[in-house]
């Protein structure tokens, strides 16, 4: 038990800064958005390893939904406008 | 009462509120965030009502548990005043904004009300985490509440804001839940009683929450978004952000310093000290007034920042010292932010919009010294406190920085004044907004009625209350009577102070008295030649005379440093009223702020933490201290008698003053100088400092400051110009006198006040009485007035007299005190310096009389009149005191020689009826008088004879032929008269000072200008700036 | 490694990461994605610091009575911190991404460099 | 170049800070004097079975109304920021290409069903994981369906205003009777503590949670229908 959880969260960490990474590396803004839901989405079932239900609850409909959708939202107000990349 | 939670509960609840109105019903949405406001304000006022009558610090707890397993809040003193000032400033600031919220709606009062609630809650709280939810709460209103701005630059500087606010909350999180993790709790109280910084992994953790409360200060340097802010904001927004974020931050950095104990303490004063001194002096390169302003705040909170580090010295006066100081800088700064919100430019140079409306340049210098704590605001007494615990505790890098940073502070914020009172008016009026103004005014009011609460606890007796003071502030209330009127009363009222006080003077006080009440009196009969209402006129006057009157009276240091700032700032305001005056009167205030500083660091440093403190006991100050007491005092009097090197000021400023303001501030105001060098001698005597001796040092200093201020007056062409050199040579010989240390040295020296006094008055009313009718000041402008003007010539001729110390009058006795003086006493190079510039004086005193009234008459001056009745009368009371004093010096001279032998009993002066003997011979005032009248009428006679043979020269008769002079003046016998001495004695009149003075604010200067390119502008740089500031504080505090 | 250290280290590196792309990349949208980045790792770094090993969710059921909690529980109160640090976060990046998009509005660009008219 | 060298010098100065924190931790093998009392004491307390809600709401509910504060605060200031740049004529706005006849019938189906879970999760807060702001943020996802199918849909921006105030506003009120009726401001035994682990029960615990709830829920809906409701890009 607890060596199957340590290598889940290990897994789930080395997959989370992977993705942080991705975000702040990749050049597509919405590919970056979704990455930095996957973070939050990742730390959400670390958040259920580490005993804390009520937190995971929060960070995945908030953290990696809610905040998401109101990027997208601004996303298709200000695509094609003066984006540098 | 109700319990303080209701503060938050009512400014929550009517956001909430808000949300139900319809949007349309804006009036009504208006009125309830009104109503909330001032129900938040009366809660927070009556607690504090109730805990200034001695209620002791009460805990709220929420959720009925005890901490910390509940949130708790407190609400002692502190917190109260806090609250209330948050609140008050809230709703002013509503009444201020009510058109913009009117025009946004529901949802930014709401936005507003939540502001003032959630910074209410950070002064309550004492809950780590709590802090931080409040805080967050702060930020996102700040984020909403920069959009109440008209500038569209406001977007950009919110974000910026919101930018780096995140990177704050991450540092403060991570610092809150280890510190938890560390002490078992979230309270404060708990984390500072379970030594926080000494467990485990403790320390780091309450470095980070300390960072992230200090960084809500903007320390300096990582402040960029704040400037933003506070130049693009909304004003009245602005005054909520310095006024009331400002105080919640520090409230908050305290509860941090709370639980960092004595180890964290050195740290928040550097810090402070570093935004001080940087804040400021990068103010002093701003041009947009809110930029400014905000550096000045920024720089304000600095200071408090150091206060609170200081607790360790400043103990249980830590409120009223870092209360005075915050709530001065609150109340000014939010005055400030309001004041500008009438102002329609934003160039420094729009605020002279101000000029003609009274009232606002009244609000406009009230708040300039409650910034830079002058008497009687709060900030005066706090700075005095500070500065005596620091030198008490021999922490004199911090004095020193910090008066320093005042320096640079009175420098930005007076030349800002000088600009509003002197430069070309725009054409944009303030904004005629009533409810606005009496926004501005109740903060005016306010600040007055601190000052009054800041006296009351002071322990010392209320520097508002008292009667010299109260006097020149009535003035403000009579100024729209006609300026004869107010004459009359300030002249009686001299004269009644004069009358009221006359018992308790000892014959050396009588002196200075007699010349400040008597002689101002007799100056200001001269001002009855002014029309009008000559509004900002008598109160900066009686200010100055208010000042001056209590310096002499003045027993303990505090009343006399007060004076001494009194006196200061009246004549400061007066001489601005010059017209070409505004460098001068900057560099006047720069330089007696800086003496006024030395002066108060002299006093703290002979105080030794005891007060009240007698003045006379500097006599006991310890002897390691004494002569660097002595030094800094001497220092701080000479500044006022313009001793050379410190004297840049004085030409300018007594030059370009009004006919009858330089008199006052040549004839009575250089005396308190003196009268300070006299108090400073008596009491601490002869002192050395690194084996020279100190009365040494200031003999030669006497001796310099005569020699090259006579020889500086003998080249100008300036006739007021020539009598303000001729003072700086005036003062030297009186403080030569007095460093001579002997009795006769003193008698002179007190001689030349009661003479300087006279003839220096005299001679600037007829030379000022001159100038008006001529139009110039220049001397080789005018010639052969005196056919026209024979009354101003016989009051010239007797000043030069006087002043050239030639029998037979009173300059005479001068002479011959001095003379015997020099030789009773064994400095025998300054000596010839002294004997040197005698001669001297003859050179420029006789250029008054040659190239005025002799000579020429111009062209244009053929119809002047005798200059007006009442610059005449003085005068002529001046010449029948003078042919008075002549005769019979012994009636003032008497006693004070007298009074003298108590300290010097050697050689003292034997009065024989009128005939007076001294060890080297005697001087009979009437036999001297018969002698020289014969004399006089011999030479008149002989002049008589040889004159029909005299040439008369014709108008035209010019030796030039043929040739165009290159400048007009070029032509003019009198032009440039002494060039021949010039090419002698040039080099001692090269503008070394001037050009060493000019170089520091030069430094000062370019120094500001390379540094504010630090900001570039950019978010994400401030953020860099911000993590870097974090980083290099923890790198600091690692290597310590 | 434990858990524990595991989910501080983490969320160590993912504020350091995110601070990393919030402080280098000019564009304003990638600065908000950079720092819920960073906040999320703050959120487990503080669920790291309350944990711990071998213990259950705070919530008393048939499994944890009463009695047991207190050796049975993980620490409730950081999970009551984030939760409210979470929200507050997602406050923080909507008004930043109203801001966005105001700003992008005004001047038809995201990049923080264009916003610099107030400086020195 | 150099700035970015320059952040990753600041970072790692940062990560070192951080470095020394995890060197000074060592994990509690106890729980801490503060957990402890809330694991012994709240059942009795408060009657929750959900420790962390308990604290959300009752210990530290003073921190949970500043939240919520926060979203209120945050909705109506993206409103307003976003009212400025907003065109006057709604008609003016380009209309987007329709959403399909298949996402239009799900999201009405799926609405209501979303709404309900949402009430379910914040009413049993107290009991189970869950709780206000979980339920309010699924109460807005039923919104941003409906907005991602009919984006021209006018919502009632009064409705959400109402709900949104309204329970803010009972919120304090009830903070308030906790000063008045028991031990402070926000205490939840105003009302009887009730069996442990029934529905009905912890006191005022469930009435705040729904509070929170209703409020989230419509602040989230707000501050996505202000987004929505800005202007394309001309």
């Amino acid at each position: 038990m607890t060596l199957v959880t340590t290598v889940m969260g290990l897994l789930l960490a080395l997959a989370s800064v992977g993705a942080a990474v991705v975000a702040i590396r990749v050049r597509s803004l919405p590919v970056a958005i979704l990455a930095a839901g996957l973070v939050s989405l990742l730390a959400a079932v670390l958040f259920v390893l580490l005993a804390a239900p009520d937190v995971a609850m929060t960070e995945a409909a908030i953290g990696s939904g809610l905040t998401t959708f109101l990027f997208f939202f601004v996303l298709g107000r200000v695509r094609g406008g003066g984006d540098h990349d | 009462m109700v319990s303080a939670i209701f503060i938050l509960a009512i400014g929550l609840g009517a956001a909430f509120l808000l949300g139900l109105l319809r949007d349309t019903w804006r009036g009504l949405a208006y009125a309830l965030t009104l109503a909330a406001l001032a129900a938040m304000s009366w809660i927070a006022g009556s607690w504090l009502v109730a805990l200034a009558g001695g209620l002791g610090p009460v805990e709220i707890r929420t959720a009925g548990f005890a901490p910390p397993f509940a949130i708790a809040l407190r609400m002692g003193l502190p917190e109260a005043a806090l609250s209330l000032l948050i609140s008050l400033t809230g709703l002013l600031s509503a009444v201020y904004m009510r058109g913009t919220l009117m025009r946004l709606g529901r949802r930014a009062m709401a936005v507003l009300l939540i502001a003032v609630m959630a910074l209410v809650g950070i002064v309550l709280t004492r809950d780590a985490f709590n802090l931080f939810v409040f805080l967050e709460l702060t930020v996102i209103a700040t984020g909403g509440l920069v959009l109440l701005s008209a500038d569209p630059r406001a977007l950009g500087a919110g974000f910026k804001y919101l930018v780096v606010a995140q990177v704050i909350s991450i540092l403060l999180l991570v610092g809150v839940i280890f510190a938890y993790h560390a002490t078992g709790s979230l309270n404060i109280d708990d984390m500072a009683a379970a030594n926080l910084v000494t467990l485990k992994g403790g320390a780091i953790a309450f470095f980070l929450m300390f960072v992230a409360v200090v960084a809500e200060l903007k320390p300096f340097p990582a402040n960029g978004w704040a400037l933003d802010i506070y130049e693009s904001a909304h004003p009245a927004f602005s005054a909520i952000l310095s006024a009331a974020l400002s105080a919640a931050a520090l409230i908050a950095a305290d509860k941090m310093l709370s639980i960092g104990g004595p180890e964290w303490l050195p740290v928040a004063s550097s810090l402070g000290l570093v935004s001080f001194l940087g804040a400021n002096i990068l103010a002093l390169a701003q041009d947009n007034d809110r930029r400014l302003l905000g550096y000045s705040s920024i720089g304000q909170v600095g200071l408090v920042l150091v206060v609170l580090g200081q607790r360790d010295i400043l103990g249980a006066s830590t409120p009223f010292i870092a209360g005075g100081l915050l709530l001065a800088h609150a109340v000014a700064k939010a005055g400030f932010y309001w004041l500008s919100g009438l102002v329609q430019g934003r160039s420094l140079m729009d605020w002279t919009a101000l000029r003609g409306h009274p009232v606002l340049i009244f609000a406009f210098v009230t708040f300039v010294a409650l910034l830079l704590g002058l008497p009687p605001f709060p900030g005066f007494y706090a700075k005095w406190g500070l500065v005596h615990a620091l030198a008490a505790d021999g922490r004199y890098l911090v004095l020193g920085l910090i008066l320093l940073g005042s320096l640079i502070e009175s420098g930005y914020l007076m030349r800002w004044f000088g600009y509003i009172i002197k430069r070309p008016q725009v054409d944009l009026p303030p904004l005629p907004s009533l409810s606005k103004r009496a926004v501005v005014l109740t903060a005016v009011a306010a600040g007055w009625a601190l000052g009054w609460i800041w006296g009351e606890i002071s322990g010392y007796p209320n520097l508002l209350l008292s009667i010299p003071l109260l006097f020149a502030l009535g003035f403000l209330f009579i100024e729209w009577l006609p300026a004869w009127v107010k004459n009359l009363v300030a002249i009686a009222g001299l004269g009644a102070w004069f009358w009221y006080t006359f018992p308790g003077y000892d014959p050396l006080h009588l002196i200075y008295a007699a010349i400040i009440l008597v002689g101002g009196a007799v100056i200001l009969v001269a001002s009855f030649d002014a029309k009008g209402r000559r509004v900002g006129f008598y109160p900066p006057a009686m200010l100055m005379y208010a000042g001056l009157s209590m310096l002499i009276l003045a027993q303990d240091s505090f009343a006399f440093f007060a004076a001494w700032e009194y006196l200061t700032i009246g004549s400061y305001f007066l001489i601005l009223r010059g017209k070409k005056s505004e460098p001068h009167a900057l560099s006047y205030i720069l330089f007696s702020l800086g003496g006024a500083f030395a002066i108060l660091a002299g006093l703290a440093l002979g105080a030794q933490g005891v007060l009240p403190f007698d003045v006379a006991d500097l006599a006991k100050a310890p002897a390691r201290l004494a002569p660097w007491i002595f030094a800094l005092l001497a220092i701080g009097f000479m500044t006022k008698t313009a001793a050379i090197g410190l004297h840049i000021w004085l030409p300018g400023a007594h030059a370009e003053a009004e006919t009858d303001v330089s008199p006052m501030v040549s004839g009575i105001l250089l005396k308190a100088g003196l009268f300070g060098l006299t108090l400073l001698l008596m009491i601490m005597g002869k002192q050395s400092l690194y084996g020279i001796e100190l009365t040494y040092v200031m003999l030669w200093i006497g001796a310099l400051s005569a020699l090259v201020g006579n020889l500086l007056a003998a080249f100008q062409e300036d006739a007021k110009r020539l009598l303000a050199y001729s003072s700086i040579g005036q003062m030297g010989y009186a403080l030569f006198g007095l460093a001579m240390m002997n009795h006769l040295g003193w008698l002179m020296a007190l001689m030349f006040v009661i003479n300087h006094y006279i003839y220096k008055s005299m001679l600037f009313l007829s030379v000022g009485g001159v100038a008006k009718r001529t139009g110039t000041r220049d001397m080789y402008r005018m010639g052969g007035l005196i056919t026209l003007m024979p009354l101003s010539f016989i009051a010239v001729l007797i000043g030069i007299i006087a002043v050239s110390g030639v029998p037979p009058l009173s300059g005479f006795g001068g002479r011959w005190i001095f003379y015997n003086a020099i030789m009773s006493s064994e400095y025998r190079l300054p000596m010839v310096l002294i004997f040197l510039s005698g001669p001297i004086a003859f050179l420029y005193l006789f250029r008054l009389i040659h190239t005025i009234f002799l000579g020429q008459l111009k062209d244009e001056h053929r119809k002047l009149k005798e200059a007006p009745l009442w610059l005449i009368l003085p005068q002529m009371l001046y010449v029948a005191f003078l042919l008075g004093f002549a005769v019979v010096p012994g009636l003032a001279l008497r006693h004070v020689d007298a009074y003298i032998s108590e300290f010097f009993p050697a050689h003292a002066l034997i009065w024989d009826d009128i005939t007076i003997t001294s060890t080297f011979g005697y001087w009979s005032p009437i036999s001297i008088m018969v002698v020289v009248g014969c004399i006089f009428a011999v030479l008149f006679l002989w002049l008589l004879v040889l004159n029909h043979r005299a040439q008369k020269v014709k108008q035209f008769n010019i030796v030039y032929s043929a040739e165009r002079p290159f400048r007009p003046e070029t032509t003019h016998f009198a032009w440039n008269f002494f060039a021949p001495y010039r090419k002698a004695l040039g080099f001692m009149t090269l503008p070394l000072v001037t050009r060493f003075w000019q170089a520091q604010t030069d430094l000062l200067h370019s120094t500001a200008q390379v540094s504010r390119r630090f900001y570039t502008g950019n978010g994400q740089t401030y953020a860099v700036h911000m993590l870097a500031f974090a980083v290099a504080v923890y790198l600091i505090w690692m290597g310590s | 490694m434990t858990l524990v250290t595991l989910a501080i280290a983490t969320g160590f590196a993912l504020v350091l990461i995110g601070l990393l792309g919030a402080l280098t990349d000019r564009n304003i949208l990638r600065m908000i994605v950079a720092f819920t980045i960073a906040n999320t790792g703050v959120n487990l770094v503080l669920i790291g610091v309350g944990m711990l090993p071998g213990r259950t969710a705070p919530i008393l059921d048939e499994a944890v009575s009463v009695a047991q909690a207190a050796a049975r529980i993980v620490d409730p109160v950081p999970q009551a911190l984030v939760l409210t640090a979470i929200v507050i976060g997602l406050g923080v990046t909507a008004l930043m991404l109203a801001y966005a998009l105001r700003l992008h509005q005004t001047r038809h660009s995201l990049d923080i460099r264009t916003f610099t008219e107030l400086k020195w | 170049m150099i700035r970015t060298f320059f952040v990753v010098l600041l970072l790692l100065g940062l990560g070192a800070v951080f470095a020394g924190l995890m060197v000074g931790y060592t994990p509690d093998a106890e729980l801490n004097a503060t957990a402890r009392y809330y694991a012994d004491n709240t059942a009795a307390d408060t009657g929750a079975a959900n420790i962390v809600t308990a604290i959300i709401v009752t210990y530290r509910g003073l921190d949970t109304l500043g939240e919520v504060t926060v979203l209120f605060l945050t909705a109506a200031i993206v409103a307003l920021v976003l009212a400025a740049g907003r065109e006057k004529d709604p008609a003016s706005r380009i209309a987007p290409p329709p959403a399909g006849e298949l996402l239009t019938t799900g999201s009405r189906l799926l609405a209501p069903l979303i709404l309900l879970l949402g009430v379910y999760v914040f009413a049993n807060g107290h009991l189970t994981p869950g709780g206000g702001f979980q339920g309010g943020a699924i109460l807005a996802s039923a919104v941003l369906l409906l907005l991602l199918t009919d984006p021209l849909r006018h919502f009632g921006h009064r409705l959400i205003s109402v709900v949104e105030s309204l329970s803010g506003f009972i919120y304090v009120l009830i903070g308030v009777a906790g000063v008045v009726l028991a031990g402070g401001f926000l205490d939840n035994r105003i009302l009887p503590l009730g069996d442990f682990g029934a529905l009905l029960s912890a006191g005022a615990i469930p009435v705040i949670y729904t509070l929170i709830g209703l409020k989230v829920g419509a602040e989230f809906a707000s501050m996505l229908v202000s987004l929505s409701e800005t202007e394309e890009p001309r």
